[in-house]
């Protein structure tokens, strides 16, 4: 999964998903990797969501 | 010029102004309204600087005392709202004496206050402050902003000492829903004249976390308490965060300023700790529900597209059965068409030999009939027509030598009285001879005479 | 007449008369007779020529 | 009638016949023996007809 | 008749039996016997024509 | 019947056959032969159209 | 069967045989051999869709 996914993308794809399937636009050919797709999505939000940060960085600013 | 001027010693004028105003306020008190600028205690005894203005103009000002025994029957009066009214910035509504002290000049003596004008005028200068943040474009910076789906890094500023900010904690920490939050705190006084300088320097400070949200509480406090968080300089931090900020400043009925500055307000501490774990609980379940949704909707694609072969079988079954019967009728017809075109060659053959035969008898009995009938009669015929004609010819010829006969027949001359001469039996026109003196013969039809030739004349 | 005179005979002497009268060639005395000759014969041969005609005829009536 | 004769033949002696008479080649003495010929071979002519076509009924009825 | 006719010969022999007959080229005295000819033709033919609509019926039957 | 001969090209020969019977331009003496050639064509198209559907049969049950 | 088809593939040219069969463009010769395919694809089609649902139970019976 690119680590630069943020959680709103994660859920808009999805629900991008969960559209065109309703739609019928994926064909039986893409249902597979489609739905693994939509599953690689929701075990990658809940992991991060479980992930374990130690403290929140402070950012250097600019000015 | 003139040295006969008339002159008073200053004790004499200071003692003359004090008859007068003496004389004109006395001991009569006055309700006035002026904002309290500055404030200092000494010796249990409050000293104020009082001022007025207009469109930001000084146009008075005037120090005011409080003595010891009138701000302890207020403290009893007002409790802790005292304290709170007499913040500088305040305006208030004081009951006053004029006070002319030869020493220390004109001032008031305060000897009560009404709270209830300072709470209008906590709502005047409220209303300033939005109207202001609204023109410097500030009100809405926080609400443009887009608040993260998941706020699970949070920057805490508040005072750990109130309860409002325990309760925060409690709730993020100890609820069924979401807990792994990160929780950077910045404590800070909430209350006080240092309040809004430590709150502003909090929230600059928590701005430079990389945090997905600020959350800034109190938890609650009175009216007054919580007129730090209509401060001007508070509202612009707070607009000025690049951060979102989430507000739960704990009243009930009003709002401050800061709740309208911040992207999104909460009544308390602890509705901000529900909405950031609810909110990541409403993600989990969309999530939850995107994917069953998927998986369900999948499902029934692969279900219907399943049931699509189920017919197909019946489908080529049908077809292919419509197109081996279309063939086989295909074959019967020629077939059926092969007996026709046979039966029919042999029918039409049948009747090509009858009609010749029947051609053969009916030519030969022509030709039989016409011999019969035409040509043998014919010849018949014209064999008695012939035969009749030689017949004919000789009856003519016969007619023909008995006429002959009937004009030659000499005697028939004699009888009508002609006659033939001849010499020596042959006729005169045939006589080659000398006639003088030969003896003629003359043939009548009565008898002959006999004469000799004397002369002759041609 | 000559049972046995043909007609083609008959006929014959019968021309061979008319000549000889023609020719003034029959003598004087012999002139009677040869003309009765030759009316007899026209006479046979008439009598010759309706048998024959008879005998046609009766073949052709019978056909 | 010679039972040899074909019926072409009854035929040409008719036909010879008919064209000597037309000839004039016929005597008087001869013609009615010579009719009763022709005659003779009509009659035998069409008696032959008479013999074929029944036969030919004969055929066809046969058939 | 000739085994080794066809029926187009027979056919064909027939039909100018016919058209000579029609033609009156055939003399009196072949008449019957051509007359018997082509009703000899015809029965031949006729019987081929049984004997291959019989073969026929039996393809056609047993088919 | 050859082996190597199409279902199509069988149908072709039998419409052939047929045509020419039709337009009776088949002569008695083939006639027997060529129905006999059409009943076996459509015998062997009969054949071809039953191992056909045999074969499809089996491929439809084992669906 | 080839292992590059696609799923959409195989479905539309089995559509495409189906429509021929209909319309009766196929010919007796290739009949067979056309339902086999016809047969085939809808296999291979079915063995797509079962395996696709396969992997799908497997994410759901994960999840």
């Amino acid at each position: 999964m690119e680590r630069q996914l943020t959680y709103e993308e994660a859920l808009s794809e999805l629900q991008g998903i969960v559209k065109k399937l309703e739609n019928k636009e994926v064909k039986i050919d893409e249902l597979a990797s489609t739905v693994a797709r939509a599953n690689q999505l929701v075990e990658y939000c809940q992991s991060k969501l479980q992930q374990t940060e130690a403290e929140i960085q402070k950012i250097v600013k600019k000015g | 010029m003139s040295t006969t001027k008339k002159s008073y010693t200053l004790t004499q004028l200071v003692a003359s102004i004090k008859k007068v105003l003496n004389r004109t306020y006395g001991e009569q008190s006055y309700w006035v309204t002026g904002e309290l600028v500055k404030l200092n205690m000494k010796g249990g005894h409050y000293y104020l600087e009082l001022a007025d203005s207009v469109n930001g103009i000084n146009t008075a000002q005037m120090k005011a005392t409080i003595w010891r025994t009138q701000v302890l029957a207020l403290q009893q009066n007002l409790g802790e709202e005292f304290r709170q009214l007499l913040q500088p910035g305040n305006r208030l509504l004081f009951r006053v004496t004029v006070t002319f002290h030869e020493i220390y000049g004109l001032s008031l003596t305060i000897l009560d206050l009404d709270p209830a004008f300072t709470y209008g005028e906590i709502e005047l200068k409220k209303k300033q402050t939005i109207e202001r943040l609204q023109r410097e474009g500030l009100l809405n910076v926080q609400k443009q902003m887009r608040l993260p789906l998941i706020m699970k890094k949070i920057v805490l500023v508040g005072s750990p000492d109130t309860s409002g900010y325990r309760d925060f904690l409690t709730e993020l920490k100890q609820n069924r829903i979401f807990t792994n939050f990160v929780i950077q705190e910045i404590p800070t006084t909430v209350q006080g004249d240092k309040a809004v300088t430590e709150i502003c320097a909090a929230l600059l400070e928590a701005d430079n976390y990389a945090a997905d949200a600020i959350v800034l509480i109190r938890g609650g406090g009175s009216k007054m308490d919580l007129n730090v968080f209509n401060d001007y300089e508070i509202c612009r931090t707070i607009a000025q965060l690049h951060l979102p900020l989430l507000t739960g400043i704990g009243h009930e009925t009003d709002e401050v300023v800061a709740d309208l500055v911040a992207h999104t307000k909460h009544i308390t501490p602890t509705a901000v700790a529900k909405f950031l774990y609810i909110r990541v609980g409403t993600f989990r379940s969309d999530l939850q529900t995107g994917l069953d949704r998927i998986l369900t909707q999948a499902l029934s694609s692969l279900a219907s597209a399943t049931e699509q072969f189920t017919n197909t079988n019946k489908f080529l079954t049908h077809y292919f059965q419509n197109i081996i019967t279309d063939y086989r009728s295909d074959l019967q017809a020629k077939l059926h068409r092969i007996e026709v075109g046979t039966n029919e060659i042999l029918a039409e053959q049948r009747a090509l030999l009858d009609l010749s035969l029947e051609k053969s008898v009916v030519a030969a009995g022509h030709c039989l009939h016409i011999v019969q009938t035409i040509e043998l009669p014919a010849i018949l015929e014209k064999m008695v027509l012939r035969s009749t004609n030689l017949i004919e010819i000789q009856r003519l010829e016969l007619l023909n030598l008995q006429e002959k006969v009937a004009v030659l027949n000499p005697l028939k001359l004699l009888k009508v009285g002609y006659t033939i001469s001849s010499i020596a039996n042959t006729d005169l026109s045939q006589y080659k001879g000398e006639f003088i003196g030969q003896e003629l013969q003359t043939l009548t039809d009565q008898f002959t005479v006999y004469s000799t030739i004397t002369k002759i004349q041609k």
